[in-house]
Parts: C-alpha cells; structure tokens; sequence
C-alpha cells in the first residue's frame, strides 16, 4: 500500500515538473498550469486516501473554507492587482508550512532524530519569514503601507544578528526538544526577520522580492517534507525553491539590477524609469523585445513608423525581414510615412526601397490616418517629431501646427528609440508617457535585430 | 527519520532542485507575473502536510494548527491556480 | 474669390504654378480659378484637364490679371513682351500676389508692387519653421534639383556610376563628391548612392554628417575654425579663412573625382567659391561639375549660370533652376506648396499680420513693405 | 607582330578599340603597337597616355594601315574621306583584321575582304559560349546600353523616377516597362530598380523570368503560343501569331508606364515590332520610349534610328550604338574584349580553324568566308 | 561513514549533471569533460575507501589493466575511427554491468527480496544486449563485417520473441533464484538480440546506433545501482539512460529520419545521401548551420563567393548582415566576386550595394584567386559553374576553359545550395564530393539566416 | 533491498532521467560524436559496482567476474574520456 502511495506521489511530483516546465513558455503556460493543477489534486487525493488520517472533518471544513477565500480572491482581484494577490498567496503558504511544523512538534512522541528537530526549526523560520515578509510586499503595493523603502542604520547587522540568533536557538531546541521555548522565540524572530529585511524594498522592486519570497516558500514546503518525510513535498517544495531563483535573476536581469542591489540598495522608488520634463515625475512603460514579440503575435495588424531613428541606425533591411515574417504570421502590415520624416524630402522611400520594401505597402499620411484606430499596434521606429501630440495643441511648441501621425489611436504603441531624448524640434514627446506606450529603448537596428531573432524561434 | 532515509530525501531534494533550475531558462518579462503565481500555487503542496497534520491530529493544539494550516495552503493553492490561469487567459485575447 | 494664374513667361521656364489635381481644392474652399490658355502644356497638362478639374480658360492675359483678386505665379513678375507691360502693371490694385521673389528682384520690383498697393507673397520669405514645411518651396525646388543633378553629371560622364565586376574587366565605381548638404545636397547624396557610386559630401553644418551617413555617404572632415550653422537653416557667409580652408580640403579629395555636385548657397547672398580653376585642373579629363549655385555666382569659379562649357577637360554645368527639367512633379510640389500658403493667409477673415508665415512670406502689402528683413535691407 | 590601330572614322563614333591600360599587355606579348594620333580622345584619352604604355603614335593613317600586320578597329571598315580611300584598301594584303562587322554591312564588305585576302574575324560572331564570355563585345556593349538607356529615360522623363512622400506631397514612382530581357534588358532593369522606379518586364524565353526576378523586377506573363528559346541565347524570330498576343499584353500595360525600354533583338533579322503607333497613343504625354533595337529597325513602328522624335505627346529615342554615351568604360570594355581574342586566335603558332572560336568569329580569311553561317547566308 | 560517503557520492553524482550539461554545447564541451572525469574520479575513490572492500590486489591489477589498455587505445585510434572506438568502449561498458550483475548474484546470500533478483536479471539482459550489439557496431564500422544491412524473414518476430522469453525466464528466475540456469539462458538470448538487433543495420546508420546502445549502457549501470543499492550508479545510469536517447534522436533528426526507420527500415547504406553522376555512387558531406558556425567560429578568414543562387534567394540583406558579424567575431571576411557569377555582367555588385556592402570588401578574381590557399574557409552561396573545377581540366566540358575562382585551395570549402543539380552551364561540379568540401542545404536566405541567429545567439 | 529504499531509488532514478532529458537540448552536428563518447564514459560509472563486487568478493567466482568487470568498466572509462577529449581538442585547432 505505501508502495502503491508512494508511487502515485512520484506521478504527482512528475506532473508538477512538466507543469512548471509548461508555465515558462508563452504558448504552453496554460497547459503548464494545468498540469501543475492536476499534480496538486493528484497528491491531495492520495494523502485523503492516507490510513494516517483518522478525521475528516477538519480537513473538510479547512479545504471548504480554503477554497471558498481562494476562489472569492481569485475572482475579484483586479488586474492591476496581480502582484500583491500573488504575495498575499505566498504569505498563507509560508505560515502553512510553520503552521505544519508547528502541528508536527506537537505531535512528536518519545526521542525524536536530530535531523526531524532541525528541519522542524527551519521549516519554521523560512516559512515565518515567508509569511510576514509577503505581508509587507502586499502592503507596499496596495498602498496600505508608503512604498518608499524604510531603513534605519543598521539594519543589514540587525538582520544578520537575527539570523545568528535563529541558528543558536536552533540548535539549543535540538538539544532539549521538550523546551519550546527556543522555538518560538524562532518564530518570532523570523516574523521580525521577514518584516525588517522587505521595508527597505522600494515599491518599484516588490515584484522582485516576491519572486525571491516565493522561493522561500518552496524551501519552506521542502523543509516541511523533510519534517514528514514526504517526498512530493519536497520535491515541489525544491522545485519552487529553484526555479524560484532563477526567475528572480531573470527578473532582476529584465529590471538591469543585480539580485544584492534589490535586495540592499534601498533605491526603489515609486515609479518605472522616468525622466524628462522639469521637475514632476513622469513614467513610461519598458518593454524588452520578448515583450515586443509576444504583443505581435498576439495582434492582427501592425502600422509600422519609420523615422531619422531607422536611417541613423541603416535598420532598413532587418525592419523588412521583421515585417515579412509578421506578415507570414498573418499579421497585416503597413507602413506609414510621415511627409517630413527623417532629414530630407523622401528619405524612409530612399531607405526602404533599398530593403526591397514593396511600395504597396507604403502609406502617405493622409492615406493612412484613420486606419490607426482599427490597429492593434503603431510600431514607431526612430521617429519623434513626426508623432508628437503636442503639435496638435501645444500653442507654443515648434511643432504646431504640423500635421502628426495619429498613432496614439492604435491599441498599443511601440517606440524603439535609445533613450527618451527629443528629435530634430527639441520637444518633449508626451507620448512616451501615455499609458498605452510602451518603450523600447535601443538602438533601432540592435532591436529589431532581436525581434526578428525571437520571432524565428 | 532514518539516517538512510534522510541520505534518500537528501538525494532527491539535490536532483529536484537542478530539475527547478533547469526548467526556466529564458521567460518573457510579461510571464514573470504568472509563472511567479504558478509556481507561487504549487509550493502550497503544503498543503499536503496540513492535511496529514490534522488528520491525523494527536493532539487538539496540532489540529487546530493543522487546520489552519490547510486553510492557508488551500487558500494558496485554489487562489494561485485560479489567478495564474485568469492572468494567462488575458493574453490570449487579442487573437480572434 | 477669383484666383488667376496665368502662363509662365520666364524664357525656358517649363513649370506651372498650380497643376490641374490642385484646382479642385481651391475650387472647394469657394474660389473661381482662371488660367490662361496653355499655361500647363510644357509639363504635360493640357487646358481639358484644367477645364476637367473647374477652372475657366482665359485666352487674354489682360482679361486674366484684371479680373484676378488672386493671382498666382511661379515666378517673379517681369516685362511680358507679348502684350507690351510688366505682370505687375496688368495686375489690379491692391491684388494678392503669391509668387517667387528672389532677392536680387527686389530694387525693381518692390517699388512696383508698393506703388500698386500689391499685397505680395514671396515663396522664400516663408519662414522655414517645421509647420511651414508645407510651404517650403526652396525644399521642394531643391529635391528636384538634387536628384536632377545627379542625373545630369551620370548621363554627362563618359563612364559607369556603379561598380561592375564583369567578363570584360572591372568598372570600377564613380566618386560622387557633393559639397553642400542641405535639401539638395542630401538628394543627391541618396541618388548618387542609388545609382552605386561612391559619394562623399562636405557641409560646414556639424550635423549633418550624421545626416550623410545616414544616407550611406561618406562625410569628409575637416578642421573648422568656427561653428557654422545659424539658426534656421541658413548658412551664414563663412570666413575666408573658413573657405581657404576648405578649398585645401576639397583639392585634396579633386583627383579621384569625377563627378562634382556643388550646392553651397547663402540665402540672398553670392555663393561661396569651393573650386577655383586651379581647383579644377586637379580634376581626371572627362570630370563632371555641376554648380547647384550657378544662379548666385556658383561654387566653382569657372561656372556660367545656364551654360555647360568644357576647360581643362572638364565639363562645368552651370545649373539654374533645373528642376524646371522635371517640370511634372516641381509644378506638382509647388502647386501644393502655394495652396497650401495661400489657405493659409485667407484662414481668418482678414490677413494676419500676427501670423509668423504670413507676416514672414508678406514683402509689401498696401504700399509697405512688411517682411523684416527685406525692410532692412531696403532702407 | 605589328599592330595598328587607327582612329575610329564613324560619325559620331566617341570609344577606341584599345585603351592605353591595355597596351602594355600586346607589347608583353611581343608585339609592336602603334596608334594613330588621336584616337583616343574623344573617350578621354590623350596620345601621351598611350605613349606612356609603350605605343607609337602614328600621324600618317595610311601608313599605319600600310605597317600593320594586325589592324583593330571597333567599327566595321568604311571609307575614309579624309584620304579619299576605303579602310579595307588602305589595309596591307593578307593582313589580320580585328572589328565589328555586322550582317549589314557584308554585302559590300565581304567581297573587298576577300579580295584583299584579309583575314578578318569580326566580334559578334564570337560564338556566345562560356569560355568567350571575356571576348563578348555584344554582352559588353548591352551592359553600357542597358545602364544608359535608363539614365536618357530619366533625364528625358519630366517626373521624377522613385517615389518620394514628402511635405510638398507624394510624388508616385515611374513605371518603367522593359521589353526583352536580354543583356541589356537586365541592366536596365537593374538600373532603374536602383533608381527607385517600378519595373516591369517581359521576354519570351521562359528562364528570363526568374533572373527578373532576381533584380526586383515583376515579370509580365503572358500566354505565350510557343516555346520561344532557342540554343546559345539568341531569341528566334517569333511567330506572327505570338507577336500579336505580345502585343496586347504590351498595349495592357501602357498607360500606365512611363518609361519605356525596348531591348527586342534576333540577332542578323530585323526586330520584332513589338510597339504600333496606335499603343504609342496609349501612353500618357510625356512618357519617353528609348528604342535599343533602333537599329536593327526598332521595336517601336514610331522609331528614327538615332533621331530623337515627339509624336502623340511621347518622346521615341531611337536609341543606335548608346553605348559610345559612355566611352571610357565602353572603350575599355571593347579593349578586354578584342585583346582578348586577339591572344586566343594567335595562341598557336597559326590560326587554328578547328578552334569553335577561330573558326566562329572568322568571316574571310585568304579570300574564303570561312563562318558556316554567313557562308551560307552569302551565297 | 555511511553518511559522508553517501554525500560524496550525491557530489560526484552532481558534477555528473553539470559536466554532461557542459558537453551538450560547443563552448563548454572541454570543460564538461573534466568535470565528468572529476566526478568518476570522486566515485572511485570514495568507493574504494569503503570498509565493504577487503582485498585490493584484484582491484589494483583490474584499474592498471584497464586503465592502460584504456589509454593506449585512446591514443593510438585514428580520428577517422572514432566511432567504432565509442563503439568498443560502449560494448565494455555494458559487459562490466553484466559481470557485476552476476558477479552479485553468486554473492547473493539467504532469501532475496524479488526486486533486487529482478535488477538482477535486467541489468544482465541489458548489459548484455549493449555488449554483442556494439561489436557488431564496430564490426561493420571498421570493415570487419559488411556494412551493408543482413536481414533475414521474420527478424523482428524473432527479436520480439527472444524479449518475450526473458522476461519468462526473468520471472522464473525470481521464483527460484536458486536455479541460476535462467539465468544463463537470459544471458545467452540477450546476447543473440544484441547481434540480430544491429545486423540488420545499415553502416551509415551505426553512429546512431552507438548512441542508442550508449543509452542501453547507461540503464544497464543504472539496473546496477538498484542491485547493488547505489545512487551514484543510479543517477549515472539513467543520465546517459536519458541524454542518450534525447542525442539518438537529435542525431536522427539530423539525418531525416525517425528512429523507427533507423532501428527497422534496413536502408542504411554505405554513404551519406549520395546522388548526381551516372551509376557510381559520390558522397558528400551534409552540414547544418551549427556546423557552419562552429567551423566559422574557429576560423580565421573566409571568402564568401556569392553566385546567381544568391541573387534568386535575395537573400543578400541577411549575407551581409553574416560576414558584419563575422567580423566582430574578429574574422577578416572578402567578397570574390566571378566576372560572370549572375545572369548579367555586375549582377552581384548590384545586389550587394543594394545590402550596402563597402565596395572595399569586393575583390574580382585575379585579384583573390591567389588568396584562398591562405584562407580558411571559402563560403559559396548560390554560386556553381563560377567554381565548378571541370572548367580547368575536363576538354570536353561546356565550361572548359573559363577561368573560376580557386575556392578549392581554400582549406574548407562550405557551399550553400538547395540541392546537386547543376548551374547555368548545365555541369556537374566534382567539388560537391571533394573532402575538404561541406554542403549546406537548403534556400539561401534560409540558411544564411539561420547562420546569422547561430552567430548571435 | 527494503520496499522503502526500492521507492527512494525510483525517485532518484526518475528524477534523474528528467535532468538527463533537460541537459541535451540542441546539439551540433559535430559534436554528436564526442557527447556520444563523453556519456558513454559516463556509463562506466559501473566501475563503482565492479570495484565493491572484486573488493567484497565473497567467492572466488565473483572475485574473477568481478576483476574482468573492473577492466572492461575501466576501459570504457579512461579509454572514453581520453578519446572524448582528443575529439574536443580537434575543434580547437585552427584558432590560432
Ligand atoms: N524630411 C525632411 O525633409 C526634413 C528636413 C529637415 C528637418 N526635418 C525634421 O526632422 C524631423 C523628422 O522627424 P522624425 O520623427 O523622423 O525624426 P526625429 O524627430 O528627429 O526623431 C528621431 C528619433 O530617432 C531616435 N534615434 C536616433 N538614432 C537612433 C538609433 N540609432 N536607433 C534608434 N533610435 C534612434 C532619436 O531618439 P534617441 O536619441 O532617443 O534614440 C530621435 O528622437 C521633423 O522634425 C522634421 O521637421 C525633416
Ligand atoms: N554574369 C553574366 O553576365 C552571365 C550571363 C549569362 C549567363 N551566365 C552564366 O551563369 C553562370 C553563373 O554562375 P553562378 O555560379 O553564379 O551560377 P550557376 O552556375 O547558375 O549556379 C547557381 C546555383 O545557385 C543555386 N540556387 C538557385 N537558387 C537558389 C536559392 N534560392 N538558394 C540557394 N541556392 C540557389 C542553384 O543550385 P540549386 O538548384 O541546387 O539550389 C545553382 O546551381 C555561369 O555559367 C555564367 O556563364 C552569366
Ligand atoms: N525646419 C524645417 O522644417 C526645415 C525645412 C527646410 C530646411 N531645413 C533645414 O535647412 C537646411 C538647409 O536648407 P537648404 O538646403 O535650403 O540650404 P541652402 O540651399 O541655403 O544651402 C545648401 C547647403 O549649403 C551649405 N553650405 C553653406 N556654406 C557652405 C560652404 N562653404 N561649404 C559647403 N557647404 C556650404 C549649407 O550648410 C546648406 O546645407 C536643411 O538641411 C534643413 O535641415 C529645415
Ligand atoms: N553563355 C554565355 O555565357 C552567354 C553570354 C552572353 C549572353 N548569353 C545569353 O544570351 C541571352 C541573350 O543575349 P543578348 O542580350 O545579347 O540578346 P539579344 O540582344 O539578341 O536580345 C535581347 C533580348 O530580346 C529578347 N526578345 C526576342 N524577341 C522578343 C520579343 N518578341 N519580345 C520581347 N523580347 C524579345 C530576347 O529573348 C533577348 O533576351 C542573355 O540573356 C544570356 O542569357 C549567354
């Protein structure tokens, strides 16, 4: 029989490997996530199924109670809200795996391995940090708590001390396993330790140090597996651990921060990187080339804007091979070319023609200004001046008065430029700013070089 | 635990982490949210423990933690599995 | 109101003021357009496809400018020897006027149009502003000379522009130099490197070798001894040390050339001298020169304006105004040029002297002359 | 063995047979050149030029005639007035004659050669295989062609060639249409790509299509009656029935081109008329036709050979022998060329008619013809 | 003890992972190596201090024999001979783990559980499988035996019943291990399949082959583990178990082929795919782009001939995009441009001042024809009668006589071409077969590309 | 073998077969051979197993069996991991 059981928690644990590995890739992540769905119930239904439990009605009412809050949350948080709804998850699944420790102490009869006492102790400390350290991310970005970071000197050797303490304690519990005492001071430690090593976080980092935390909580699930010698938690609980990292680093890498300069630096502001104007802050929205990508393929059409960015960078040729394989992806794609882009009369049909751009898919301004509406996404590559709102009501700007791209009337808006500098008129471009922008930043022909890459494979 | 068992354990957490390690290599930033939330729901396994905990509940004290230890992990489990899947629906929209 | 345009009279002017795609739109704003007969024949559009669009056809000049409250031409007014009067003279009192009107037009011309109470509008005066754009008819003019340029130096020279690798040997690339790189310049900077010569380009303006490059072309440097843009587009009369300069930098690049576009001007003053006839010995016999700037005095000291001679085995084209030989689409580009100026002007009920561009574009109006600059210069 | 080259007498006739560069080459070869006094110059080559390589300048043409063992010549021999005598009779008896001799001119040509017991091997028989690839003066002279016939399209054309959206509006890009695909064919097809215009093209051998393609340019179908390629490249002469279809797919077409290549050559017929007057008609005024086949009686029914005609509101270049537009290259194109077969026809110690090259490109030689096909054609 | 030398083995088992991970790619593959020679380095070592070991000398005489027949084979193979090497190894391999399979079961003492007898009889089904089937592997490689496939009616009957008789007498030998005849039967059959199973396998087919007994050996050490309770042998096992089967089929695909029709078809001759002349069969040598870059990647110079094939693609866009990034990676990259390479005098230099090549980078042939024995890799794309070397000695040819570029004194030449038919003179071209030639595949601007997202990645 | 260290091998077993099918995604053509060598010397990690069968060698039988296993495994392995290196540094030859 518990070989059979055994078994059958192996299957779970290999449903929740393909799972996760489904989860990091755009077009099998529903799949991902349905496999790691079918792993969990797979595992509870075995553990049901366990001669070890003798009452039904607590873990009835706890799993009726559970899923009612989890489903209700599920359903109403807001979109926007992902983030914090993620944290305040992981938060319950750290103070689980200490509520299990917990429970197992008590649980504990006669001479106990050193081993089960150390994991008990750890399992206790990650998932208490865990869960207070969630609490604090959940804070900071509902706003319920100043997303600002909150240091005090110190505070680094305060952690550490903590985390000394922690270990001492833990090995005096290993000793007298009948005092609790150390154990819980444990556990309030780790409460404080999870509390004072997030409040130094800017609101802007969260997203990574609740990446890190949910590693925490697969070790947290890990330990507990230890603690009942239970395999398919502590492969789960590895797993998360694991691939936890690693998308923290690649968060960090997508943010160009290192995992320590999060983590201790205590620069996180409100906002994403935001410049220009004098004084107020404003905030755009950056977008890598996967970002790009994964927008392309999920759009029907796509206007391309070329400007003086495209010569300056000779992306000419790369844009074409890019916009022939979205068209080979059924996007359809246009061109749209402002009359005063780049810096002589006709200069994007110089460029293009050199691409072997067809001209039919070339659109002069008037032609194509009421088809933005109707297009999921205007592709601005290197232009500016030629798509700057502020020429339509900014009486004193340079650009008045000349007619624009109307491009803030597609779905989405792309700009690839190198930085959020002016063009020829020295203007400010509002645009960058608008909610429906998002920023590519680099050089044209190294961005769409990588678009293309991705698009390939 | 045996010491044995504890070796074995030892063993499969090693190969299960570079198993997690190996799994993601290079996600789009717009996946980070939702794998972080299914990878978030699948640490409830938890949950599994919780269940044990209290069912098998020695003492009044172990149940009640054990109860709320599956509260917890159920919420984690059914919440994370639930908002992954609406935050990966959301993509797909686009497409019609 | 009743616009007149009537036919150009400058000896070899081939372009029309407005072409018949352009009426329509004047038409619709509440205009009555006149032409006189056969003023789009030269660039292949007949009186029918004037009359298709709604103009009238007017056979009598005089008739034309008399009932004119508008009139619009390409160039400026002069002696009409076939009904024995200056365009200005058959012109009403206090009409509208929108034409050219150059500089060197002005002693003659102004006192004419103040006299008559003129209200003038010269194409060059717009102030080159980014919203003018539309306007800017030394742009367009310079687009068509500049790829025009490059033809003529291609069809001039006894050789191959691009390189070819064939059975019979290896031709190899001609070098396109261009001196000069505002409107024109950058044209023929993209048009030499479309035909697949090598091009190089000089202009005294720091930005625009990113301009050149962006183009494929080759920016020759040189040390500057000052910075030369100003604003506004226009370069300002350089240091003869400047051009002394230059012209070492420009002879030390003459032999391999042999294809020279010069497009160096200075808005209302004589062009600077790049080449000299020393300069232009330097050149390989069978070279090609084309003086962008022959009309100002040109870039090349053995340039004559409207004149293709041979020295030193070197061809010189003296080119004035030659986007007169593509005179379809320069009477395409300043037909929407001039409209869109004059929609410009008639915008509100009354001129608008507050207005940048009209006040800019404005020589004289009820017997003042009200441009800025052209009243400096005047007194 | 001594060389003369003398100076080309054609009217009009602007290249050399030999440039100066590949003078050095004979004189390696043993041989002793002299050239007569300004031969070179109108494709801007200077007698010292020559002189520097090694050459002797001659004054006296009769003399250089007298003297040569060897005489190259680009065109075929006629009569010089200067010395009141044909160039075939200033030639020494049994000489070796290198030129261009054209089915034309046999006639009259042929018999003196034989007479004269001249052997003259003449450029446009070399058989068109791939080792004579470097001897082939009709694949040389196409390429200049080919390149500039589109540059006299352009320059003649009043609009512009490549599109350009600019503030001044949105100028459309020129059509040109290319008709045969042959050598020439494809250069301009490649050249007027280059400069941004719309081609199309068409030729009746099937292969063409994808080497259009390969330039950019969009190959015309057309159901086509019969296969319409014959070996070694020359196109026959087609059926009436085929013409005709060809026709309307070329009249189809027409209003919408600008410009207008005709390249339709069968070798030693006359050309295929592939344009009436009536589709001339189509065309919109001021498109240009440039006929390469002019020659040969011109594609186009409109054609004057080497007149520039205006009918219909269209400009008709009877385009003959364009390639002397560009005689540096041309010239030195022809210099490979020639030199070329002079070394393979001397690199035995006697001609060796088992040769295909030799033996193909031999017209007389010691009274007899000895090309298969001008033999029969001659008799 | 148990314990540390338990975690000894965990970390030999983990440089294990990491060194097979590195030699699955180009850069890493050196390294990959040592870390997995570290790793058996640790597992000897660690085991001989196992207190379960009482006498050395057979295993001092056994490691120094090994070891130097070993290395003198190792050193003395020829580079030609790799694979039946692998081949021969393999096959000890997969006889070690039957020795020590019977090896412990005359050890066996008392009852035994079913499972380790079964391990048992796997590990000698396995191991002797992978043993015959790799000497005929290296039989048919070197020439001993004919490469040509051996069938006979009712193989693959025969096979299937051999396999039903083991676990037949498998399970027989569970009830009564005692009984070792079995035992030997099972040995003996399996020796019999290792034979029939890869006689009917064609030679060119043998690489794939090894790799797939290769898989064999490794479950067959893995069987081991289980028998003799060791993890390192598991882990071990079942990673080259694993990775084996993931490279057979790699190396089918590579091949076009399924492993079923590898394993069965009986196809295998002796050549790659061989085609073109009359009768006799010619061979040439397929490369992938990954080859092309690994080969360009250690290059020092190339020569790229581009050809009318070029011109057909368009693919000069992406051309030029390649030999920019050759040259960051340090290469020095020329054009030789044939005076009639295309369909028109100049076709080439048009298309490749389209893709804005610098004029300086083209060189016509007289003035390269001399370069390319100094250069290591001539690359021709799209070109054939411009480098077809009958033009120099074959009279008869209609390509005699016309100069071609010397692209065969490169020290390797890389042509890409859709397939063998020949070029615009209609001949064909003996440098397809030459040695030092590589053919690569497919549309031109395909494979450029392809190249293009290699290098960049 | 207990039932319990039987489960706990399958676990290891499984979970290495994963990492074994995540480590080899995309391999070169050229470097087929010398992956194929370089695991193949892997497999003769049953060197370990020869080594305990000789060493332990409780009959004489087992002893022999187990020296001949300790020198074919031996071979497989030094002989495996020599060639695979040759094989290696031959890539490297032309960088010069
Ligand atoms: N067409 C004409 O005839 C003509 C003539 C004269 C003047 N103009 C003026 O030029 C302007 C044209 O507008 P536009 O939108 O085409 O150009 P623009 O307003 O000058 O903007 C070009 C943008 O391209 C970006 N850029 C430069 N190099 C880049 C690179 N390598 N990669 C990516 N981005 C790059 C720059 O931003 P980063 O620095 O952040 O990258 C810059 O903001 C108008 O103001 C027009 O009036 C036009
Ligand atoms: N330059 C001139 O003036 C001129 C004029 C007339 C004739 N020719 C003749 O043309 C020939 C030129 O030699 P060449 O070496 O350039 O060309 P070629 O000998 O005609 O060979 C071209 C090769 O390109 C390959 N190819 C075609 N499409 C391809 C694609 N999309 N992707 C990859 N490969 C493709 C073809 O092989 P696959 O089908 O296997 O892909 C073909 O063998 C000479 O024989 C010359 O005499 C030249
Ligand atoms: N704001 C706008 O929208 C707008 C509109 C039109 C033009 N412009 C700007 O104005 C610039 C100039 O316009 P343009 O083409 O009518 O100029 P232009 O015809 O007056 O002069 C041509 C060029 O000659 C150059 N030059 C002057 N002295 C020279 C010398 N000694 N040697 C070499 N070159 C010399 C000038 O720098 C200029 O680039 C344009 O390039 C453009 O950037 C701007
Ligand atoms: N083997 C070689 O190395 C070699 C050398 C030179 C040329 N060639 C081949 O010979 C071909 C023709 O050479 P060419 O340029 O001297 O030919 P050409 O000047 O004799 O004729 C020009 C073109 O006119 C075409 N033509 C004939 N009748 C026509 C009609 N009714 N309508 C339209 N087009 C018509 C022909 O097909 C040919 O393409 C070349 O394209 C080339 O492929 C081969």
């Amino acid at each position: 029989m518990a070989t059979i059981t055994s078994l059958f928690y192996l299957l779970s644990a290999v449903l929740f490997i393909l799972g996760l590995k489904n989860l990091g890739s755009p077009k099998t992540a529903r799949r991902g996530n349905a496999l790691a769905m079918l792993a969990m119930l797979l595992a509870v239904i075995i553990t049901l199924l366990d001669q070890r439990i003798l009452d039904f009605t607590h873990i009835i009412l706890g799993l009726v109670v559970g899923s009612a809050i989890g489903v209700y949350a599920a359903k109403k948080v807001q979109m926007t809200a992902m983030p914090q709804m993620v944290a305040i998850f992981n938060g319950f699944g750290g103070g689980a795996s200490t509520l299990v420790a917990t429970s197992e102490y008590f649980q504990l009869s006669g001479a106990t391995e050193v081993n089960i006492l150390a994991t008990i102790a750890l399992s206790i400390l990650i998932g208490t940090v865990t869960f207070t350290g969630s609490f604090i991310a959940f804070a900071k970005l509902q706003g319920i708590m100043k997303g600002a970071p909150i240091t005090f000197p110190g505070q680094r050797a305060f952690n550490g001390l903590i985390i000394v303490a922690c270990i001492v304690l833990g090995v005096m519990f290993t000793r007298d396993p009948g005092n609790m005492t150390p154990l819980m001071v444990i556990l309030g430690l780790a409460a404080l330790l999870g509390v004072t090593s997030v409040i130094p976080i800017g609101g802007a980092d969260m997203p990574v140090v609740i990446s890190l935390l949910n590693s925490y909580s697969g070790l947290a699930a890990a330990a507990t597996g230890f603690v009942i010698s239970n395999n398919v938690l502590i492969i789960g609980g590895a797993l998360v651990g694991a691939s936890g990292l690693i998308l923290t680093k690649i968060m960090c890498v997508a943010m160009n921060r290192s995992l320590g300069n999060v983590l201790f630096a205590a620069v996180g502001s409100d906002g994403g990187a935001a410049s220009g104007g004098s004084g107020e802050q404003k905030q755009v929205t950056r977008y890598t080339a996967d970002d790009a990508v994964m927008m392309l393929d999920n759009a029907q059409s796509v206007i391309i804007v070329p400007g003086y960015g495209l010569a300056v960078a000779q992306a000419q040729h790369v844009l074409q091979e890019m916009a022939q394989l979205l068209e080979a992806n059924g996007l359809n794609v246009k061109y749209a070319i402002h009359p005063v882009a780049g810096r002589m009369p006709g200069h994007m049909n110089v460029l293009l023609a050199e691409a072997n751009v067809s001209y039919e898919q070339l659109y002069e301004m008037d032609a194509i200004n009421d088809d933005f509406q109707n297009t999921d996404i205007a592709l601005i590559i290197g232009a500016n001046d030629v798509v700057n709102p502020v020429a339509r009501n900014k009486k004193d700007s340079a650009l008045y008065g000349m007619p624009i791209l109307n491009v803030d009337q597609a779905r989405t808006v792309m700009i690839v430029k190198r930085s959020l500098s002016v063009g020829f008129a020295g203007e400010d471009n509002p645009l960058f700013y608008d909610d429906k922008t998002r920023m590519l930043f680099g050089d044209a022909k190294k961005m769409v070089t990588e678009i293309v890459q991705i698009l390939k494979s | 635990m045996s010491d044995d068992i504890m070796i074995f354990s030892i063993y499969i957490f090693v190969l299960a982490i570079f198993i997690g390690f190996e799994m993601i290599t290079k996600v789009p930033p717009l996946l980070h949210t939702p794998l972080m939330s299914g990878s978030n729901a699948i640490s409830g396994i938890t949950v599994v423990g919780a269940l044990l905990s209290t069912g098998a509940g020695k003492t009044q004290l172990a149940t009640i933690l054990g109860l709320l230890a599956v509260i917890l992990a159920t919420i984690n489990v059914v919440g994370g599995f639930m908002v992954t899947d609406r935050m990966l629906h959301m993509f797909k929209k686009d497409k019609k | 109101m009743k616009i007149g345009i009537p036919k150009e009279i400058e000896n070899g002017e081939t372009r029309v003021a407005v072409i018949p795609a352009m009426i329509s739109g004047l038409i619709n704003d509440g205009h009555e357009v006149h032409i006189e007969t056969g003023a789009g024949e030269t660039a292949s559009f007949s009186d029918a496809d004037y009359e298709k669009k709604g103009a009238k056809i007017e056979k009598n000049v005089e008739e034309l400018y008399q009932n004119a409250e508008i009139a619009i031409k390409f160039q400026a007014p002069q002696m009409n020897e076939a009904v024995g009067k200056h365009e200005i003279d058959l012109l009403r009192e206090g009409a509208m006027l929108l034409c050219s009107l150059p500089p060197a037009t002005h002693e003659t011309l102004i006192p004419k149009l103040r006299q008559h109470k003129t209200s003038c509008f010269a194409m060059e005066y717009i102030p080159r502003i980014t919203k003018a754009q539309s306007m800017d008819v030394l742009s367009s003019m310079s687009t068509v000379a500049g790829y025009k340029a490059v033809l003529m130096a291609a069809n001039q020279l006894g050789k191959f522009f691009p390189l070819l690798m064939t059975a019979a040997g290896t031709i190899p690339p001609a070098t396109a130099f261009i001196l000069g790189a505002g409107v024109a310049g950058l044209q023929a900077i993209a048009t030499a490197k479309r035909l697949g010569a090598k091009v190089e380009a000089f202009d005294p303006r720091p930005v625009v070798k990113e301009q050149v490059e962006s183009l494929g072309g080759h920016f020759v440097e040189m040390t500057m001894p000052e910075d030369a843009e100003t604003q506004g587009g226009y370069a300002k009369q350089l240091s003869d040390e400047f051009l002394q300069k230059e012209r070492e930098a420009i002879a030390a690049r003459l032999p391999k050339v042999d294809a020279l576009i010069t497009t160096a001007q200075i808005f209302g003053k004589e062009s600077p001298l790049l080449v000299t006839e020393e300069m232009v010995k330097l050149m390989q016999p069978g070279s090609v020169i084309i003086d962008l700037a022959a009309a100002e005095g040109g870039n090349c000291e053995l340039t004559k304006a409207n004149e293709t001679i041979e020295k030193h085995g070197v061809t010189i084209i003296g080119a004035v105004n030659i986007a007169r030989l593509i005179p379809v689409h320069a009477s395409q580009m300043h037909s929407k040029n001039i409209t869109t100026l004059l929609k410009h002007l008639l915008q509100n009920e009354s001129l608008d002297f507050g207005d940048e561009i009209t006040k800019g574009a404005c020589i004289t109006h009820e017997g003042e002359i009200i441009n800025e600059m052209v009243k400096q210069n005047f007194s």
